[in-house]
């Protein structure tokens, strides 16, 4: 077998040869699951278009890090007033866009101004909801003036959904971006990759790859081979499930690192017999987040016991509250007065924590006598059927935002769930900026979610990214969905 | 010979209106609402309605139709939900890339399958043709999918000879383009080609029973001028009729394969334009694959006529 | 010298005995007559001499040609002789020639390939052997496909094929079973030409003594692989000194007995035809002119009376077998109608038209293709009764059954059998006693002996005479062959080109033919008194 | 394209000894057998549970104990195969029972009426035969939802017209024949002849057929499974381990190579049936594909 195959190989070394190249590299091919439905980050909330151009195309007046700090990026430096509501904006200069016109506080302020407005489309428009006018001091200066003080300001305006843009470009990022940023867009094979190149006169530190393209590759099947044979050369989103594919093998550097994202079985509150409490904790004791996280996601990834992420400063752990146990779920079940058990549905929606991690849950539930139906959606239809409609009984998704507990107390969502204790606090935890206050307040909500047996909290999302072992500077954790290129170089 | 090529054509425009208007059916009877998908979840019911209305998804169904039918026959198909580009760009993206690959396949499933046939038929019951034959009943029966997922892991992975799958377009070079649609037409030829010479052997066979084969015997030529002056020409019919049927199947087949190799061709825009519920490609693609096959099964009617004099009609 | 010598000449194909012993031989010039049954190895004696039998035959024995071992002969060898040298015409014209070739190309062919001329000076060769054989090239040019052409155009293509070599032995297997009369006697013109022109000599195989005599000096008499007289052809004949020899002769001048002749105008009318016209739709020859219609029957209209025997005859393609078909009422009359026993039977619904159909009943031409292959003897007899008003049970329909094969001359216990246990003439038999069992008053027989050997088709003409007078059953035969004309029928109606030329009593009709076209088809028709008699002068 | 149909004469031992001298009918008669009898079989008993997972098993290698291995949730695959067998023959099955149930009736009637049925019947086909068939199950099982039911049904609308093809080229040849017109020289009406001479005549013709779309609906079905839309876990099928295997194929290759041999063997066996009863009953009929 082995002589064989090193017959074969040497017959065809002469093709090898023709086709490989032996310079330096400063090219680079990146692997991205989902396709971006357009290339304006201002005016979407797909990962995939910061996935593509944040920080390497687009910058804000501040940039998130790779650990989740907020950076100065356009702007230089800043000052806060007092009050804590007006923020002036030191801008670099000489910065130009890729078209070649020269930026300036004027594109800021009509950035945010656009961003703001009652016509836009923006994704976030909540990042903007406190800026009350913003103002052009000199060419060089901006200052934003807020409605509220607001702690998280600076960060918002790491977003982005915050980029500045131009206003003669504007309206046509959606297929022809054009930033500020170390690479320049090239060009868009619609299905298959997005090519960026390094930009002419970039402001910054200079950037060493020259080119770059993000290569769509939506199987997890595909995207395997892909980087064994060396065509791909980074996953930084790399599926899990596929990751022991690749360990092991010297060529690849694999990170496990975190992400914000929560992955729960969502329980649609308001269907009977959802609506009981008992029914709600039955299913968490028959969940065995082991298991489920062993089998789905390669054993990689975080218990969590309600909806926050353990890497959050005031993260508590609830693990405890409903190990697994099958007695007791069918115990509650027979309080709820279903011994005998019931059918419902689980819908999937394509990823693989979702569809291999409902098919262990299934068979975990069927053991204390709950049937499940796996229906696999496809993400429209998820967004229609269960997000939007609420016709679902049970669901598992990752929900990827950072600091977003406050989606339980939201009305009409799809959780169903209603509780004005909740609420209260939610709404008291916006008003608080106390850090010790808001912790005990978070800490709250947390054990109530998990009290209620809301969801079934299963695990924090790992973010794995696979890539070519020479290759440096790309982000371990996912703070927010980018891939920052910036730094990234082929060592030797 | 106008008779039966004005027949045929007009049996192939009336399919294909029929077949225009079992898509757009099909089309409005699938759940997702564009708009909706559009504008994502955070936008207002008002919202949602201003765009329907923009579309036109507002307008009789009728009326909608006809837009869409005629926009077809201008090559206007309306712009994608979801990339919200031109669907004629999308297209043309797409085809450099579906088109070469499945007349690839086409053309290695034909070259395989005529020599093993035309060999078999010769070697009629013979250890040869029980070999042949033996290995084309396999072929018939592997899947096309597990076989691509073997090919990559034999040639991309372990041996490294060729890409795993992707395209890097034309515009990387010929060679290159066409070496990455290497392992896909392969993956979709072979089983085609397993078919075809199962086909072209049987047609051979029953040819070569025909009288008019003796008549060439009688004449003095040798068994193998027979085979190839009076016999392959004969059993064309038969293999032309498969040749036919096989696009409509390669054309699917992208579908799978093109997913298995991540070719970013029609099979794979569909295919996600369908999970995307992306209708307006949908309709578009499954019209031009529909027409693709229409027009093919037309030239295979024509190429009949070329093989068959008999379909000429009195001169 | 001989040209062709045959000794001792075995074949084998698998296991199967096809040839014993085998001995011919023919002189350069001479034409020899092989004659025999089906089965009995005549066209298998010919793909011997010709190599060109199926991949299981094993032959031993001795076959020379001009000198050469044919038998042990290397296939390059063979591909020499043939068609050059030997030249093979086959039976059935409507398939020898390849559809997807013109027909200046495939006589074209073989010259090439023998005399690596060129493709010109082949094709002018190939327009002069056309020209030849009867296809000049200003109403049939090279660029013709065989489709183009009708079966005896073919044919002469075909003996253009082998013939264009001027081969030392020409090859007939059966070279005008498949034409009507007037065809066979044009085509038989043409072969003794070709022969006589050349000296070739002529291997003419046939089933048919007639034609045999007419044609050969010397002829061979073959019986299930065996020669059983060879010989001189009107000594063999006239001395018929072997048993099968006088069998076969007889055979094939056999009359059946029939005392009571029907006397025209005796009786009511049982059937009648009045202005029958049948046309189809014709082929569009241009998208803008309405095609023209092509009547298959035109205006005709005859009668036949209970217990009478009308023979209908005509060329092939006259509109017999159509018209034959309206009367049984499965196809429709475009004009005119159609009374059985006074009542009209066209346009009428299948239940209106049962009391018609019970007394009205068919035998086909072809055994085999008359009998659906997955029903037993009992269903397939029994079927009519499903026209009876009562249904008989199934002990009395048994009984019915085996009434009507023991009438035909088969055992009831042939009632389980399937259809294929049978030989033709059996099962001949029983389309017979399937067309009788509903006692009908008339029968529609579509040649009803044109498949048969000679010796069963004596057998069962005179079953046919037989029903007929014991019966009283009337029957319109439908025939090519003027000699079942003859032997069977009261009256005898000529078809030509869809209309009905003549009519009479058959004798007076056939001796004294008045229309052209009877007098064409009687001119044809091979005769074997008339052959042996002219062959007798001949010799002197 | 005419279709040539020979009718046989053979008796029903006859018909048995070529069976036995059939090399393709014995191969393929005793695989299908095989697969038959190991999905029965799966009804009452399997080397181990497949609703069972045991992740701590998880991807094992083929060793005495699992003889094809585990797959990604320690399902023992040996056991999987033989459950998936059950869904395989029970998707091909129904979806050639749809084809022939409607499709040769269809064929069947178009062929004894002609004319405007005929041609109507035909433009159908044609139209249906315009959308290649795997696209269309695809959008077909994306409407209503992926699921064994509708990866059948989607497969068997497929299967009407090629039945409905296959009966009326076969009817087309039967009806000229001679005893057809003694039948209807007997008074026997359209039904009748269909039912008593027709129907028969071509069973064969449609037996061989339907081994054939019984071999293409596990293919279809296995593809449809293998993009996802075909039978849902916790149902194993053959098409469904392969996209589960796809994404292991280096650590766990007995995950692709296993199924995937079970689908080979499978319609091997059919194909290899269907020439054998081709060549045994009806030699020389075209088949078609």
């Amino acid at each position: 077998m082995k002589l064989w195959k090193t017959v074969l190989a040497a017959a065809v070394l002469t093709f090898a040869a023709i086709t490989s190249s032996f310079a330096a590299r400063t090219d680079l091919v990146i692997g991205i699951p989902l396709e971006p439905p357009h290339l304006d980050p201002t005016a979407g909330a797909a990962a995939a278009i910061d996935e593509v151009l944040y920080a390497n195309v687009f910058e804000g007046l501040t940039r998130i890090g790779p650990n989740g700090e907020v950076l100065p990026d356009l702007a230089e430096s800043w000052s806060i007033s007092d009050d804590g509501k007006t923020y002036t904006f030191k801008l670099h200069t000489g910065v130009k866009f890729h078209d070649g016109s020269d930026f300036s506080a004027d594109d800021v302020k009509f950035s945010l101004d656009r961003a703001r407005a009652d016509n836009s489309v923006n994704a976030q428009k909540g990042l903007f909801a406190q800026i009350d006018k913003v103002d052009v001091v000199d060419p060089a200066t901006v200052k934003v003036t807020l409605k509220n003080p607001q702690g998280s300001f600076l960060y918002n305006m790491g977003w982005g959904d915050a980029v500045i843009v131009s206003p003669k470009s504007a309206d046509a990022n959606k297929e022809k971006p054009i930033g500020t940023g170390p690479f320049k867009f090239q060009s868009w094979a619609k299905g298959s990759s997005i090519t960026l190149v390094k930009a002419d006169h970039y402001w910054g530190a200079p950037v060493s790859l020259d080119k770059v393209e993000f290569r769509i590759v939506p199987d997890a099947a595909a995207a395997v081979p892909a980087l064994l044979s060396g065509d791909i050369q980074a996953f930084p989103f790399f599926d899990p499930d596929s990751v022991s594919q690749v360990k092991g093998d010297p060529r690849f550097h694999v990170v496990i690192g975190s992400t914000e994202g929560e992955t729960i079985l969502s329980i649609n509150n308001k269907k009977p017999p959802f609506d009981k409490l008992q029914v709600r904790q039955a299913i968490s004791f028959a969940l065995d987040r082991k298991a489920i996280i062993d089998g789905a996601s390669a054993g990689l990834g975080v218990p969590i016991g309600s909806h926050m992420s353990p890497a959050n400063k005031d993260y508590v752990d609830l693990t405890g509250l409903y190990p697994h146990n099958v007695d007791k779920a069918k115990e509650l079940l027979k309080e709820a007065g279903l011994e005998n058990g019931f059918k419902a549905t689980l819908k999937l929606p394509p990823p693989s924590y979702a569809r291999l991690g409902g098919e262990i849950i299934a068979s975990e539930l069927r053991d204390v006598g709950i049937d499940l139906e796996i229906v696999p959606v496809e993400w429209a239809q998820w967004l229609d059927q269960v997000f939007t409609k609420k016709d679902y009984d049970l669901t598992i998704v990752s929900h990827t935002e950072p600091n977003d507990i406050d989606i339980y107390s939201r009305k009409d969502y799809y959780f169903n769930y209603d509780n004005p204790t909740f609420d209260k606090i939610i709404a008291e935890l916006n008003l608080t900026s106390d850090e010790a206050k808001r912790k005990q307040l978070l800490g709250e909500a947390q054990k109530i979610l998990a009290d209620d047996a809301v969801v079934g909290f299963l695990y924090e999302l790992p973010k794995v990214g696979v890539w070519d072992a020479k290759l440096q500077g790309l982000w371990e954790n996912a703070p927010i969905q980018a891939n920052d290129l910036t730094k990234v170089k082929w060592t030797d | 010979m106008t008779a039966y090529l004005a027949k045929r054509l007009i049996i192939a425009a009336v399919t294909l209106v029929l077949a225009s208007m079992v898509v757009f059916a099909v089309m409005e009877i699938l759940p997702g609402d564009p708009a909706r998908l559009m504008l994502g979840f955070n936008a207002s019911a008002d919202q949602v309605e201003l765009l329907r209305n923009q579309m036109g998804l507002n307008a009789p169904l009728v009326l909608r139709y006809l837009h869409w039918a005629g926009g077809l026959l201008s090559l206007d198909f309306g712009r994608s939900y979801t990339y919200s580009v031109p669907v004629v760009d999308l297209v043309r993206e797409r085809v450099v890339v579906s088109l070469p690959l499945a007349l690839i396949a086409l053309a290695l499933s034909t070259v395989i399958a005529i020599p093993v046939g035309v060999f078999s038929a010769g070697r009629q019951g013979r250890a040869g043709d029980t070999l042949a034959m033996g290995a084309a009943q396999l072929g018939v029966a592997v899947p096309n999918f597990w076989f691509a997922l073997m090919l990559i892991y034999l040639f991309a992975v372990w041996l490294r000879l060729v890409p795993a799958g992707g395209f890097p377009g034309w515009n990387a070079g010929v060679w290159p383009a066409l070496k990455s649609l290497l392992l896909p037409a392969v993956a979709l030829a072979l089983p085609q080609a397993a078919i075809l010479a199962r086909v072209a052997r049987s047609a051979l066979i029953e040819v070569l029973n025909e009288d008019y084969i003796r008549t060439a015997r009688a004449k003095g030529l040798p068994y193998s001028a027979v085979l190839w002056r009076h016999a392959l020409r004969n059993a064309m019919i038969p293999v032309l009729t498969i040749l036919g049927l096989q696009f409509a199947f390669l054309l699917a087949g992208t579908i799978i394969i093109e997913n298995v190799f991540y070719l970013p061709g029609l099979g794979r825009l569909v295919f996600q334009a369908i999970t995307q519920r992306d209708l307006i490609v949908v309709e578009s693609v499954v019209m031009l694959l529909v027409a693709a096959v229409i027009a093919v099964n037309l030239l295979v009617d024509f190429s009949y006529a070329v093989v068959d004099p008999r379909l000429r009609g009195r001169q | 010298m001989s040209l062709l010598e045959i000794e001792n000449l075995s074949l084998v194909i698998g296991k199967t005995p096809i040839l014993k012993d085998v001995e011919l031989a023919i002189a350069p010039g001479e034409v020899v007559g092989l004659v025999g049954e089906s089965g009995s190895g005549k066209s298998m004696t010919a793909l011997t001499i010709m190599r060109l039998l199926p991949h299981l035959a094993r032959a031993s024995g001795r076959v020379t040609f001009d000198g050469i071992d044919i038998l042990a002969a290397r296939e390059d060898q063979m591909c020499a002789l043939r068609g050059d040298d030997i030249g093979m015409v086959f039976q059935e014209p409507m398939t020898a020639l390849n559809p997807v070739k013109t027909i200046g190309e495939q006589v074209a062919e073989g010259i090439r390939w023998h005399t690596k001329a060129s493709r010109a000076e082949a094709e002018e060769r190939a327009r002069k052997m056309l020209d030849r054989v009867g296809l000049p090239e200003t109403k049939f040019p090279l660029s013709r496909y065989p489709h183009q052409l009708s079966g005896g155009q073919r044919q002469r293509v075909v003996i253009a094929i082998a013939c264009a070599l001027k081969p030392k032995l020409l090859i007939a297997d059966e070279p005008t079973t498949a034409l009507d009369v007037v065809l066979q006697a044009q085509i038989l013109d043409l072969l003794r030409d070709l022969v006589s022109e050349n000296r070739m000599g002529l291997l003419l195989i046939s089933h048919d003594l007639a034609v045999v005599t007419e044609m050969s000096d010397r002829l061979t008499i073959l019986r299930s692989g065996e020669v059983m007289e060879a010989g001189d052809t009107a000594s063999t004949l006239s001395a018929q000194r072997h048993p099968y020899t006088r069998e076969l002769a007889l055979a094939s001048m056999h009359m059946p007995a029939r005392p009571k002749t029907h006397q025209a105008g005796s009786a009511k009318p049982l059937l009648e035809v009045e202005g029958v016209s049948r046309a189809y739709p014709g082929r569009r020859v241009s998208l803008f002119r309405p095609a023209q219609p092509v009547r298959a029957v035109d205006d005709v209209s005859l009668t036949v009376e209970p217990a009478q025997s009308v023979a209908l005859v005509g060329r092939s393609g006259c509109g017999k077998s159509t018209l034959a078909r309206m009367i049984l009422a499965l196809d429709k009359p475009t004009a005119g109608a159609i009374r059985f026993r006074g009542e009209t039977i066209t346009g009428k619904s299948e239940a209106a038209l049962k009391p018609a159909r019970r007394d009205m009943q068919v035998v086909f031409q072809d055994p085999y293709g008359s009998f659906d292959p997955r029903q037993k003897v009992e269903k397939l007899v029994a079927e009519p009764l499903h026209l009876l008003e009562k249904q008989p049970a199934k002990a009395e329909r048994r009984e019915m059954v085996a009434h009507a094969l023991d009438e035909v001359g088969l055992g009831p216990r042939d009632m389980d059998k399937y259809p294929h246990e049978f030989s033709g003439g059996q099962r001949q038999r029983l389309s017979i006693a399937r067309a009788i069992i509903t006692r009908p008053k008339l029968v529609v027989a579509d040649e009803p002996v044109s498949a048969l050997d000679v010796s069963i088709r004596a057998q069962i003409l005179d079953l046919f005479a037989e029903l007929n007078q014991k019966l009283g059953i009337a029957y319109l035969f439908i025939t090519h062959d003027l000699t079942v004309a003859r032997a069977m029928s009261d009256e005898v109606l000529v078809m030509h080109e869809g209309k009905i030329v003549e009519r009479g009593r058959t004798a007076e009709v056939l001796d004294n033919p008045r229309s052209e076209a009877t007098q064409a088809l009687v001119a044809a028709a091979p005769d074997l008194h008339r052959a042996i008699a002219r062959r007798m002068q001949e010799q002197g | 394209m005419t279709m040539r149909v020979d009718l046989p004469d053979e008796t029903l031992a006859g018909v048995l000894a070529k069976a036995f001298g059939n090399r393709s009918f014995l191969i393929g008669f005793a695989i299908t057998l095989l697969v038959a009898a190991v999905a029965l079989l799966s009804f009452v008993w399997t080397p181990y549970d497949v609703t069972k997972l045991v992740i701590a098993d998880k991807t094992e290698a083929p060793s005495v104990a699992h003889w094809f291995g585990t797959d990604h949730f320690g399902r023992d695959i040996l056991s999987m195969i033989m459950v998936g067998a059950r869904n395989s023959i029970a998707v091909a099955l129904v979806a050639v029972g749809i084809g022939m149930g409607v499709g040769v009736p269809l064929g069947a009637f178009a062929a004894a009426r002609g004319g405007i049925a005929d041609e109507a019947l035909m433009r159908v086909n044609d139209l249906v035969f315009a959308f290649p068939a795997l696209l269309s199950a695809i959008m077909i099982t994306a409407i209503f939802g992926p699921g064994a039911v509708n990866a059948i049904i989607a497969i068997g609308i497929f299967n009407i017209p090629v039945f409905a093809r296959v009966a009326r080229a076969g009817a087309l040849a039967i009806w000229p024949r001679e005893f057809i017109l003694a039948a209807r020289a007997a008074g026997k009406g359209m039904t009748e002849i269909t039912v008593e001479h027709i129907l028969p005549n071509i069973a064969t013709l449609l037996l061989v057929q339907g081994t054939i779309q019984f071999a293409l609906g596990i293919l279809a079905e296995a593809g449809l499974s293998y993009v996802g839309l075909g039978a849902q876990p916790p149902m194993p099928s053959w098409g469904r381990m392969l996209f589960d295997a796809q994404t292991r194929m280096v650590t766990a290759p007995w995950m692709a190579i296993f199924p995937g041999m079970a689908i080979v063997i499978t319609v091997l066996g059919l194909n290899l049936l269907g020439d054998g009863i081709a060549d045994i009953l009806d030699p020389k009929s075209r088949r078609q594909r």
